[in-house]
């Protein structure tokens, strides 16, 4: 349904968006995943009018979005900061945008008491956003973004100002709401668990430029660049050259298994990506594996984080295990994947 | 407030610290201000002397003088003229900070110091150029060829306060209107706001504690001045300013002058009062 | 305490304590004096002038704009620094009722000699007891002979001007000098504390206001010369009769108007005195006092003076003391005197 | 266009008043051809010159109390009180028309008897200086970070230390500039002076008053020009100077 | 060696702490952990000497504490914001603290030196703070902080303000910083996972009250009250009454598997809380567990948590995969855990 053709924004010197291309379908949860000062507010910023791109054509549902005000697009915005109106109950907010349609007063009362019920606030119509906590402020402007029942909406960083707990209950809550309401999600966001565990698909950008467009668990397990693997969750990264079909050859440590994502030319450079919970750590006797000393156990709750130093690498090799990790400091290990866990790509790409 | 019932250590240095920084300027408050004021305050019930000067007898004489038609009606006066310049200068400055506040920002303080810089320059020079711009054979008149009357009335005198007091308007609100957050803009309009909606439903309202700032900065001056009624009213116009200026300078009654002068302060407070109630409810 | 005010009745100076003893042969070398004066009323160089010839350690001449002014700072404060103060004749009255003056010791001033003897009886301080006059006067109007249709001839032209000179004629703003017009076209003295009169007084003045371009103590001569006013109330010394265009002309309005003066008093807080004494003597010596006559167009009590002053074509210096005297002398009124106050303001309130 | 109508009616007057000061005739209303006499006879005028000094004095003076008293004054506000009747009495001076300070003064000067004189401007300007500056230092106070001083009593550093080398210099930029703002009122204040001066000493703008008040002379239109273009300066220096100084807090 | 006892604060009518009571041993790594609001700042301040506490006594190594100003006392506060004094370059900062004992110069000069090197700024003492980035900061202002060899070192929220990645890394240091100078670190958080990982033990706050002081694990696996097991990390929390050794009896599901923390009287109301992780999604033709509709499955790259919709529950039960969950929404599935990963605890602390 929308679709951007590409857009190209330059902020004097800076390329904020650079020919980005994207369809988003009916319906999708759409997620826009990068570092910070990537352009995703920029792209979004564009889509919602409050920005001109200086090329390229955005169109929703074939109808040319860039030749309309931003009052006047079928396009609901929510901000980072939600833009709560500061003077204006909950329910005067959540009106705000019916009142501007000129919508008999006896609807209005009613559209706002059901979407109020619908995020949990109906008892806190009569409160000012201050007299909110993040979390309800955050289902305010949610509120207020689909009550006009908007075409497409669009979320920029919805849950960054939310603390962990929170967070987690207010991600769960948007995907139920997009399941119940329909409507096209396009969220923002730098934070790649978010990405993964809202969204349909998502979009990797990098400095104005669309890296990876993919489902959350294909671009998890099968990144196709380094700069996507080493974005989307903490890799560990293993440099060498190709060497035919499951392996790459590394100066340290001899072959390394792993399956190449594209065919590469024997001897091309190459880097390997290994997950966390795909290491696996087993006795010093092992006959698999590479050496290495425990160097740090860190209990997360439910997992375990263990780094390993190991000769010939500057940064310790994580490893994730569930629950709290046996290990002890300082133990003797060996480190060892299965070819299948690991992707090999061409170094080129960085 | 907190319970400071054990004397630690801590709380006896917070209170040096208190008496060591507060005291030399509330002293010099205490003289300089509070007791010229309670001194200002008690000549009202006082007489004026035969010559000038103050009898230390009581009398009410001063308040009963002072609901006499003639001063109320020259407290009106104070209060339309001060009233209608700083309307004016909300109207002007409003929208001329809004403006400045949307330049990019090395333009917004050029901007900015451009609207304060004539303020820099005397205040009496800058009335007397409207006298030059003005008079009979003023500038105005010489370049039209005409012979319009334009100075000594009392549009004259509005023209000069909001010419003085522009600035102290528009400085408040652009400092409001700065803060405010352009998203909340934003998103009035992503709701399909138009700009006017957005501007009245939104902007508006929340600058509202600037436009009451600019409002008072603009309304006290206007209110108690004396020199430009002078000037450029060619004493036709008796403002509250100019009665006590005349009690303390030619008529030499200083307790009415007092009197006068707490009366504009009264004004002022109660205006302030009506004003701070006025925000609360909003 | 300054800010106590006296009770004395008008005239002489009731409460003027006891005249300080004063050392005619004090060693003057070790005075210094402080005077104040009304802008350009004495010449530029009088300071290093009268130090010379004084033999004084410093003169120090300090200028204010206005009666009121000076009167304000002379009453305000314990010691106003001021050893020699320039006012006019009920102002040194109320200043004496408030017994900040010195009285004057003749002894010292043997210059008082050159005075005219009419200048010695003004009402406001019979026999010069605590003031000297400096200039005299009369105020009537001053008008543009090429402008005007008619010549003004009373002080109902300009209280009710005709249609030629509607919003083209200015009268005075202080008190006294506002309801002069008035007060005089009715008939009644300068010096009225009567209520009714007064009335009367306010009404006509009342009527006047709508044809009035503004009023002005200052700029008068000014605006007779742009051409933005034609007649105007002035003090003869201001009408500006000897402008080179020479279409300026004074005239004393047939109901008669009033006999200013303009005074040199000594403060009592002065600790100058003998200098101070012999500071107005310098003043009344006739080369210096001629300087004022010839330089600001006033008129100066001082016969021997008058006599060396040459008089130019126009000018208004011809004035006899006898003719001046027709005019009648203002004194303060103490407590009434804020009948005046009051009705300047209820005047110039009226929109 | 409301906001170049702003700007025109701002500047208009003060470009026709320039203009008008290379008049090389008399009239200050008609425009005769360029000269510099009323530069010159400016330059002469002696009342003007005084006047000058004893405003440069006055300013000096009250800003030196102003600034002084008010950052104490700040200081205290901010960390050592809260009490709200003495923000307002702080802010007060301020606030109140200046005629009723300038009336309430003279009375009070009257009362102790004190001799009237530029000192008596110093004391009555340094009144309402001090609540200018202490208004702009406590903004700066309430926006800076408690923890700083906090962190240096925490690394060892006693009340007086910590102010010295903490609160201080974070507060400078503050300071410069109530201290600036203070010196350009005191420059332009008219009513409070020309009530509280005494005889013998003269500002500026009192001596501007009565040269007005006697009539127009294009050697006013010379004075403003010359004002004009010292404020112009002072401006861009004094922001250049609060520039550096933030800069410095900075670095 | 810091002993806190019976420590109140009361502000107004909030009592910001309410008889506190901690020891806190020699070299020990002790972090405070509890919801915004719950007192954790406050208790760092009265330590530090910037607040005082309106009862309770605060002793170091038996020496009364509550007597000193903040200037004199061995301890070292480190702020969330991290205070460092703009002014001053990054060597200044530091030395700041030395400069107030007095010490030589040469020695001040030296033992910066020294600290600079430990966190690894020593190419940087000439900066101001503004020059560097925010984990750059941080370690500036634990090297000020530590210069000083306090005997006592208190982080408040030391790494709120870094972001995801960043934060990691500072994790790890800041441990290893703590095994190298040997000091006491007492850190504040809000984040369980922070406090998780970092600490020796954690002392869980709510309301100004500690519930429970553990080991990590500890608390994670054996929490004693509903708050702690809800606090630290996501907890499905069951209602139903004690009964006997290893199950809770609940009106909904009927017997269900869990470990009493106590005794318990039959038929006490109590709480069984199981964590995600343990919690194993089976069959729905499984002989054990029970029944349930799959909600929703996020995949959080290395887990993936599924909701579960249960009849007679109005929260969905939330269980832990590693990888991506090959549950599809909308299966149905048998719920079910061992009674060894559930604790049962009495229902009255809540
Ligand atoms: N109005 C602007 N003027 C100049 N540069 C801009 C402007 N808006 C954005 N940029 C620049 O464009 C780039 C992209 O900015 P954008 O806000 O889209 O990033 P982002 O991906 O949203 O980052 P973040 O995650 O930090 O919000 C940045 O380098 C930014 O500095
Ligand atoms: N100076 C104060 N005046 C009044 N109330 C205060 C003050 N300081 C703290 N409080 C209150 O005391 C309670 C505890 O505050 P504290 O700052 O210790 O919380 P915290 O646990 O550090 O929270 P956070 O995680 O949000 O920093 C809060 O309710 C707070 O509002
Ligand atoms: N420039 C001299 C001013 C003299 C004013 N004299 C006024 C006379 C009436 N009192
Ligand atoms: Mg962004
Ligand atoms: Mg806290």
């Amino acid at each position: 349904m929308l679709k951007i053709d590409g857009v190209t924004r330059r902020f004097g010197d800076v390329t904020a968006l650079d020919e980005v291309s994207l369809e988003i379908g009916q319906g999708e949860f759409f997620a826009l995943l990068g570092p910070s000062g990537c352009g995703k507010t920029t792209l979004l910023r564009i889509i919602a009018g409050f920005e001109t791109p200086d090329a390229g054509t955005v169109t929703l549902d074939g109808e040319d979005l860039l030749a309309k005000p931003p009052n006047r697009r079928p396009i609901s915005l929510m901000f980072q900061s939600y833009a709560l109106f500061p003077h204006m109950t909950v329910a005067k907010n959540v009106a705000y945008g019916l009142e501007r349609e000129r919508l008999p007063r006896q609807e209005i009362k009613q559209r706002v008491g059901e979407v109020l019920e619908t995020v949990g606030l109906s008892a806190h119509g009569d409160r000012k956003p201050h007299q909110l906590s993040g979390g309800q402020r955050q289902r305010v402007a949610l509120a207020r973004s689909i009550v006009k029942r908007p075409r497409l909406l669009l979320l920029d960083e919805p849950l960054s100002a939310l603390d962990k707990k929170v967070r987690a209950d207010m991600q769960l809550e948007l995907k139920r709401l997009q399941n119940e309401v329909g409507i096209t999600f396009v969220v923002v966001t730098h934070d790649q668990e978010e990405a993964m565990s809202l969204a349909d698909r998502i979009a990797v950008f990098d400095s104005g430029s669309v890296r990876q467009v993919d489902e959350p668990i294909e671009l998890y397990e099968r990144p196709r660049s380094p700069f996507v693997a080493d974005f989307v969750g903490a890799n560990n990264i293993f440099r060498g050259t190709a060497s035919g079909l499951d392996g790459l050859k590394s100066a340290e440590f001899g072959m390394l298994p792993g399956t190449p994502l594209e065919e590469l030319e024997a001897d091309a450079e190459a880097l390997l990506a290994v997950r966390p919970e795909k290491v696996e750590l087993v006795d010093e006797s092992a006959a698999r594996g590479f050496k290495g000393t425990v160097l740090d156990v860190s209990f997360y709750g439910g997992v375990s984080h263990i780094s390993v130093e190991v000769e010939g690498r500057d940064r310790p090799v994580l490893a994730a295990v569930q629950g709290a990790g046996k290990m002890k400091q300082g133990a003797k290990v060996k480190v060892r994947w299965n070819a299948e866990d690991a992707v090999i790509m061409a170094a080129a790409g960085q | 407030m907190k319970s400071e019932a054990k004397a630690r250590p801590a709380s006896r240095g917070r209170r040096l610290g208190a008496f060591v920084f507060l005291s030399p300027g509330l002293t010099y408050l205490i003289v300089l201000l509070l007791v010229p004021l309670g001194l200002m305050v008690s000549y009202t019930v006082f007489q004026r002397g035969r010559f000038g000067g103050v009898v230390y007898e009581f009398t009410t004489e001063n308040f009963s003088r002072l609901v006499d038609p003639l001063y109320l009606g020259v407290l009106g006066t104070s209060l339309r003229i001060a009233a209608v310049t700083t309307l004016i200068a909300l109207l002007v400055g409003y929208p001329t900070a809004y403006l400045i506040a949307q330049l990019p920002n090395r333009w917004k303080t050029a901007a900015l110091v451009a609207i304060v810089l004539p303020f820099w320059t005397n205040f009496l020079i800058r009335v007397y150029a409207w006298i030059m711009l003005l008079s009979g054979p003023g500038v105005v008149n010489s370049l039209l060829g005409t012979k319009l009357e334009l100075l000594y009335k009392e549009g004259t005198i509005v023209a000069g306060l909001l010419y003085s007091y522009l600035p102290l308007m528009v400085l408040p609100l652009y400092a409001t209107i700065e803060k405010l957050d352009p998203q909340l803009r934003e998103a009035s309009a992503n709701l399909g706001a138009s700009a006017f909606t957005t501007f009245r439903k939104v902007t508006l309202p929340l600058t509202l504690p600037g436009v009451m700032t600019g409002c008072l900065f603009v309304f006290v001056p206007s209110f108690g001045n004396f020199v430009i009624p002078e000037m450029l009213g060619g004493n036709k116009t008796v403002m509250v300013g100019n009665l006590i200026r005349n009690q303390f300078l030619s008529a030499r009654d200083w307790p009415f002058g007092s009197t006068l002068a707490l009366a504009l302060v009264a004004v002022l407070v109660v205006l302030l009062l009506v004003q701070s109630w006025a925000a609360r409810r909003a | 305490a300054a800010a106590c005010g006296g009770e004395s009745s008008n005239s002489s100076g009731g409460t003027s304590a006891a005249a300080a003893d004063l050392k005619p042969n004090a060693d003057l070398s070790k005075q210094k004096l402080q005077i104040t004066v009304w802008d350009g009323y004495t010449p530029k160089e009088l300071p290093e002038k009268a130090k010379e010839k004084l033999k004084v350690s410093e003169v120090e001449v300090t200028l204010h704009a206005t009666n009121e002014e000076a009167m304000t700072k002379l009453t305000a404060g314990g010691d106003s620094g001021i050893d020699v103060a320039f006012v006019s004749g009920q102002y040194a009255q109320a200043l004496n009722a408030q017994g900040l003056l010195e009285p004057i010791h003749p002894e010292l001033i043997p210059n008082l000699a050159n005075l005219y003897p009419e200048a010695t009886q003004l009402s406001y301080d019979k026999g010069n007891k605590y003031s000297v006059p400096y200039t005299w006067g009369t105020t009537g109007i001053c008008y543009r002979s090429d402008l005007v249709k008619a010549k003004p001839t009373s002080w109902n032209d300009i209280l009710k001007p005709p249609s030629w000179a509607d919003k083209k004629v200015t009268m005075m703003t202080t008190e006294r000098w506002l309801a002069l017009p008035a007060l005089k076209a009715l008939g009644y003295s300068v010096n009225t504390e009567k209520d009714e009169e007064i009335e009367k007084v306010k009404q006509l003045l009342l009527d006047a206001k709508p044809h009035l371009l503004a009023y002005d103590d200052t700029t008068f001569g000014d605006r007779l010369k742009s051409g933005e006013a034609v007649m105007v109330e002035a003090w003869d010394g201001w009408c500006p009769t000897t402008d080179e265009k020479q279409n300026i002309k004074f005239e004393v309005p047939k109901e008669g108007s009033d006999l200013w003066v303009d005074t040199m008093v000594i403060m009592k807080s002065s600790k100058n005195k003998e200098a101070a004494h012999a500071f107005i003597n310098y003043i009344l010596d006739p080369e210096i006092h001629r300087w004022a006559a010839e330089n600001i167009n006033y008129k100066v009590p001082n016969k021997a003076a008058m006599d060396k002053v040459t008089i130019s074509p126009g000018s208004l210096l011809g004035i006899k003391p006898a003719e001046l005297l027709n005019g009648e002398s203002l004194i303060d009124l103490g407590q009434a005197s804020t009948k005046y106050t009051r009705l300047a303001e209820e005047i110039k309130a009226q929109s | 266009m409301p906001f170049w109508a702003t700007y025109v009616f701002l500047y208009l007057p003060i470009v026709v008043l320039v203009l008008m000061s290379f008049n090389s005739g008399k009239s200050v209303y008609t425009y005769e051809g360029f000269s510099l006499k009323w530069y010159g006879e400016l330059a002469g005028d002696e009342r003007i010159r005084e006047g000058l000094v004893n405003t440069l004095i006055v300013a000096a003076g009250s800003t030196v109390i102003a600034t002084v008293l008010g950052t104490l004054l700040a200081v205290g506000l901010a960390r050592h009180t809260r009490s709200k009747l003495l923000d307002a009495l702080a802010l007060m001076p301020a606030v109140l028309p200046d005629l009723v300070l300038a009336i309430g003064l003279l009375v009070f000067y009257g009362m102790i008897q004190m001799t009237l004189g530029l000192h008596s401007v110093i004391l009555a300007h340094g009144l309402f200086s001090m609540a200018f500056v202490a208004a702009v230092v406590r903004t700066r106070l309430t926006n800076a970070d408690t923890s700083l001083e906090e962190a240096s009593r925490d690394l060892g550093a006693g009340p007086v230390s910590t102010f010295m080398r903490i609160t201080l210099p974070q507060l400078l930029p503050g300071i410069v500039a109530g201290a600036l703002l203070a010196f350009t009122l005191s420059l332009d204040e008219f009513v409070i002076a020309f009530f509280t001066v005494g005889n013998s000493d003269q500002t500026l703008p009192i001596v501007i008053y009565s040269m007005i008040r006697f009539g127009v002379t294009p050697k006013i239109n010379a004075l403003a020009a010359i004002l004009l273009l010292v404020s112009f300066t002072a401006v861009i220096a004094g922001q250049r100077l609060t520039k550096i100084g933030e800069t410095r807090a900075q670095d």
